[in-house]
């Protein structure tokens, strides 16, 4: 499958979604190009999480039309949906329920490259075969020592648990990642290491991005170009060195205010 | 309780439900051998526990009794698990429709308390260990079936079984690899204390007399035809009754710690 | 609200409707001639005549949905048949008999609560001490045997060795001691436990120590918030001890030989007396609505919260 | 005003609380910093004696001269929500939730003072107004009614209602969105102000301490590493946990810095990031 390199890995239309009587997302539109980390900021409630799982086919929407790769998604099968699914990589909020507990950490890292027998991807270059030398590459990737991939999740510290869904997320080279407030329940300092971790990442391996996050700062810090949602609307939208001028939404210049404190 | 004790525990069970299925009964005596001569014996040095009201050796009887008393609450048990975790699974990881059949069904057996259904099930049954069987299970497995469901519910949502499914996992394969074995733990915790409360109801079944029928050597039936002799030989309520307590206490035991070491997993382990 | 009120009924109706006619179902499909037993209380010997004769006369030969449309008719009537035992109706039998029963489940819970409530929150105030695993053996005990079985260990103890109680039978109150006991005392080990876990959960609430930090009496703390957060879970359990003492009733009456309706029940079992056993379905299924419906509203009286979460979910 | 010398806190052979030493002046505003497992709520519990059963704890909390470690009950239970107040970070479990906000501002009246019940209600009402809250409607209304900002506006009227001289507030904006956090720390400012009372501030984030803290004490693991004045601590940091601390804030800046560690230049060192 070629691509062209300008066209949209991700394109979203007028999607809308209900739930429980309510509108939840409104006409929500944008694209996502390759190698672009778009930002999303907005408080709780404002819709950015059910936006993440509707672009990772994980809930559905009423309106409109979010397509993959050109691919319309609204009314794709279950074997569609599944084969469209390990493209994208996600990293949610809550360390502690990424994970398994269960499972040793080897087998939830290795789970997505486990289900593509045979596929190998390009971050994996040069390591040797077997399951044991990927689990390592992959924990190296993301700063952590091999000995991680024989503990259980509850043995681990909450940036560890992150780093090893960062490490999952990327492993079956993605086309892009979905990172939902993926600091959010971290220590500062290890909520720094993780956006260092990511952003060293975004270059190493020109990543696509979705960054969605309640923190200004921290979108700002990441991404390219930032989307501000607010009740289920995109109020805003602005490529990250045009936050300071003077044009923005009156929502976008309260939240700047308030983060720049 | 402290560890040790509770170890203690888990191996008496084990090693109680090990001699269940394997020594052959060590007491000389067979246990339906009718010896009228010898009725009502009190416990002595020859019959260790005494004899029943038919001369039958009663420590022989319950040994013997231990093995269809223990394995039928085992296989009511099992049936129960059978039916429950599959339908309960189904239930709440289809949600939508399927859910909204299912739910009613087992809220509506759940509030009926285990006894009352149980008697009102075997009497409009009729009385025998078939009746008896099912009235059990009918009651039983709604219990697995809301257990599951609610792990289900609670299990889909986390995010990782979202990373799962955008790892390209089927639904199906989720439900296999991540979310049965999750209930599975807390099934199993649930059934050990559960096997002591279907035993006291079947035995209590079949005291009633809606349960196995003499001349099986059945502790809860053991305990129905000792009744009538029971100011004349207290011991044939006494040995049945015990044998009865001793198997739910180690069944409850072992109950407790499956439910403890499964918490500690999946607390986060404080030991 | 009114039409809320009018799906609810309407909901009660059609469950009782499948409720009985099921237990109909089963009742005639299983094995088991309730002729039989009438013949043998008449003591005589049956030949295929009479027996013909006396299921025509109770419609036994009818069609299966043609018997529970009668029964239906009839019910409507407020009539639910005659015992084929005894002959007498079967509603005018369970009037004589309820009241034992109630004055049984009456005596089991006050032992129940008398024991289960001051032990479990002690046992939830003194959490790892001596009196709380005391009384944590002590229910595991209890709570392991089963329930007739302590029962004849009471009678043994109280009536035959200290001869200070009848041992069976319904004559006045100290008749209904050794019953009550029993029944309660098997209860009340389940109920240990969990009044001292549901005290304890309460008690490490947050806003208990919000409330200590604004300086309020810890006796008014206990009262006014810790129990009452704790109500919740005990009407639910007080429901369901309810619900199940009606099961325990039937064993224990049978045990004491007492004259009520758990005893009628399992005479009209063994005999397959249709009407009775029907009868008995019927009151347990209105019984335990009525209890579960009662105790909704009351957890709902104890926590707004409840009923506004309930408005959502409906 | 208040004085912390030598307080440690352990849980049986773990000293959770090292050694601690901290002193408090009339009406100041001290940001009270550090990650989980600081130590930082503890000792804050510790001054009102509402450490949790298990703990154990010695030095000495001086409250003008008091001795809060070793004060009996009820002399405890005259201070706390009088004298002392707090704030906690868990809005939703602040209140008991089967109670309205009303009945428990006015329990917490009735404890303190003797007042008629016409002038409890018009005391809570007053206060309720102040924190910026429609005062009727959220007197009358159970916590599940109200929003997050509004509990935690309506927790704050509580702990000011008897014009305490300390306000405890641990975390009050963690749980809360960030315009709701604004308005929270807005109210605490303007209590500042209005009676001069003094307010330990813990926090993990010292976004915006700049603007309210007075004096900055930086915790980790049980033992304070640096104390100073606010514009100091967050300009030179003295302590490299600090620096880090700082760094950890993803600045809002035209020119954005690469990484964060690095700006503190503190590249190769590890994140105190432990296991619980």
């Amino acid at each position: 499958m070629t691509i062209h390199d300008n066209a949209p890995l991700l394109t979203v239309r007028n999607v809308r979604k209900n739930y429980g009587g309510k509108a939840v997302l409104h006409d929500v539109s944008f694209e996502l190009k390759k190698g672009e980390c778009l930002g999303i900021v907005g408080e709780s409630g404002s819709g950015k999480s059910t936006l993440a799982r509707c672009l990772l086919t994980l809930s559905g929407w009423d309106e409109g039309e979010i397509a993959f790769r050109g691919e319309p998604l609204a009314k794709a099968s279950r074997a569609k949906l599944m084969q469209v699914r390990p493209q994208m990589g996600a990293v949610f909020q809550n360390p502690a329920a990424s994970l398994n507990p269960r499972l040793r950490i080897i087998d939830s890292l290795l789970e997505p490259l486990d289900q593509r027998r045979g596929f190998r991807p390009a971050i994996l270059d040069g390591v040797p075969p077997g399951r044991e030398a990927a689990a390592a590459a992959l924990l190296e990737l993301v700063r952590l020592p091999a000995s991680t991939m024989g503990s259980y999740p509850h043995e681990l510290s909450g940036g560890q648990k992150q780093r090893i869904a960062i490490a999952r997320a990327i492993s079956s080279a993605p086309a892009f990642l979905v990172l939902d407030e993926p600091t959010a329940s971290l220590d500062m300092t290890t909520q720094a290491a993780v956006l260092d971790l990511l952003k060293d990442l975004r270059k190493e391996l020109s990543l696509s991005c979705l960054f969605i996050s309640h923190d200004l700062a921290a979108v700002h810090f990441m991404s390219d170009e930032t989307m501000v949602m607010r009740n289920g609307h995109i109020v805003d939208r602005f490529r990250n060195n045009e936050l300071f001028d003077d044009v923005r939404h009156d929502y976008t210049k309260l939240l700047l205010e308030v983060f720049q404190e | 309780m402290n560890t040790t004790m509770r170890n203690a525990g888990m191996l008496i069970a084990a090693a109680a439900a090990v001699a269940l299925f394997s020594i052959p009964s060590p007491t000389p005596w067979n246990p339906y051998e009718i010896s009228m001569g010898e009725r009502l014996l009190p416990p002595g040095t020859e019959h260790w526990l005494g004899t029943d009201h038919l001369g039958r050796d009663l420590l022989a009887r319950i040994i013997a009794g231990a093995r269809p008393t223990i394995g039928i609450g085992l296989a009511v048990l099992l049936v129960s698990i059978a039916i429950g975790v599959p339908l309960g699974l189904l239930s709440g990881m289809k949600g939508g429709r399927t859910d909204s059949i299912f739910k009613p069904i087992i809220d509506g057996f759940m509030t009926f308390p285990d006894y009352l259904s149980a008697i009102i099930l075997s009497a409009l049954l009729g009385p025998g260990l078939m009746s008896m069987l099912i009235a059990v299970i009918a009651v039983k497995w709604v219990r697995y079936a809301r257990l599951a469901r609610s792990v289900a519910l609670a299990e889909k949502e986390k995010d990782y079984a979202a990373m799962a499914l955008l790892s390209g996992l089927s639904p199906v394969r989720l439900v296999l690899k991540h979310i049965l074995p999750h209930a599975m733990g807390h099934v199993a915790a649930l059934a050990a204390a559960d096997l002591g409360k279907i035993i006291l109801l079947m035995a209590s079944l079949s005291y009633l007399g809606l349960g196995s029928q003499p001349p099986a050597p059945e502790w809860g039936s053991m305990l129905s035809e000792g009744r009538a002799y029971f100011h004349a030989a207290p011991h044939l309520m006494l040995a049945p009754g015990l044998a009865v307590m001793a198997a739910v206490l180690l069944a409850g035991f072992a109950g407790n710690r499956l439910r403890d070491r499964y918490d500690v997993k999946l607390k986060g382990g404080a030991e | 609200m009114a039409a809320s009120i009018a799906r609810k009924v309407l909901r009660l109706l059609v469950f009782l409707l499948g409720l009985t006619f099921l237990s109909f179902c089963l009742l005639k499909l299983v094995p088991g001639d309730p002729v039989r037993g009438i013949l043998r209380v008449d003591e005589m010997a049956a030949t295929q005549d009479q027996m013909g004769g006396i299921r025509k006369e109770l419609g036994l030969d009818l069609p299966l949905y043609r018997q529970y449309g009668i029964w239906l008719s009839q019910l409507l009537k407020l009539d639910l048949g005659s015992s084929y035992l005894s002959g007498r109706p079967v509603a005018a039998e369970f009037a004589e008999k309820l009241p034992n029963t109630l004055a049984l489940a009456a005596g089991s819970l006050l032992v129940m609560l008398l024991v289960s409530l001051p032990l479990g929150a002690l046992a939830a105030r003194h959490r790892n001490r001596w009196l709380d695993r005391m009384s944590r053996y002590m229910s595991a005990a209890v709570s392991s045997m089963p329930s007739f079985w302590l029962g004849l260990l009471l009678i043994d103890l109280f009536a035959v060795r200290l001869q200070l109680l009848p041992p069976m039978g319904s004559e006045g109150i100290a008749s209904l001691i050794l019953p009550s006991a029993t029944l309660g005392l098997s209860m009340a080990a389940l109920y240990v436990g969990l009044i001292r876990s549901s005290l304890i959960e309460s008690g490490s609430q947050e806003f208990i120590l919000s409330a200590r930090a604004r300086g309020i009496h810890p006796f008014r703390i206990f009262v006014r918030h810790q129990l009452r957060h704790s109500l919740v879970p005990l009407l639910t359990l007080l429901g369901e001890s309810l619900a199940s003492l009606l099961g325990g009733t039937v064993v224990i009456e049978t045990l004491f030989n007492y004259p009520g309706i758990g005893k009628w029940i399992v005479d009209a079992v063994s005999a397959r007396d249709y009407p009775v056993i029907m009868g008995y379905v019927l009151f347990a299924a209105l019984f335990i609505l009525l209890v579960n419906r009662s105790t909704e509203a009351a957890c709902r009286l104890a926590n707004p919260e409840l009923a506004r979460k309930e408005l959502r979910h409906s | 005003m208040l004085a912390i010398s030598k307080l440690s806190i352990r849980s049986g052979s773990q000293e959770l609380v090292r050694s601690l030493s901290l002193e408090l002046q009339d009406g100041e505003w001290l940001g009270l910093a550090g990650e989980s497992g600081s130590g930082k709520s503890l000792t804050a519990a510790a001054i009102g004696g509402l450490l949790p059963r298990p703990l154990s704890c010695s030095g000495s909390i001086l409250w003008n001269g008091l001795e809060l470690l070793r004060l009996d009950a009820k002399s405890r239970r005259r201070l706390l929500g009088s004298e002392i107040s707090y704030v906690f970070q868990d809005y939703r479990n602040t209140f008991t939730p089967f109670l309205t906000i009303g009945s428990q501002l006015t329990e917490l009246l009735e404890a303190h003072l003797s007042l008629a019940a016409r002038d409890r209600r018009q005391r809570c009402l007053e206060e309720l107004e102040q924190a910026g809250l429609p005062a009727e409607r959220v007197f009358g209304s159970y916590p599940y009614q109200l929003s997050g900002g509004q509990l935690q506006r309506a927790a704050i009227a509580a702990a000011l209602l008897l014009r305490p001289k300390l306000l405890i507030a641990d975390e009050p904006t963690t749980a809360l969105d960030s315009l709701s956090s604004r308005k929270v720390l807005g109210l605490l400012d303007a209590a500042k102000s209005r009676f001069g009372i003094s307010i330990i501030w813990i926090t993990h984030d010292l976004r915006h301490a700049r603007r309210h803290a007075d004096r900055i004490a930086v915790m980790r693991t049980g033992s304070i590493v640096e104390t100073g004045s606010a514009r100091q601590v967050l300009e030179h940091p003295a302590h490299p946990y600090s620096r880090r601390l700082i760094a950890s804030i993803p600045p809002l800046r035209r020119e954005m810095p690469e990484r964060l560690a690095a700006s503190a230049g503190l590249e190769g060192e590890d994140p105190l990031d432990h296991p619980r």
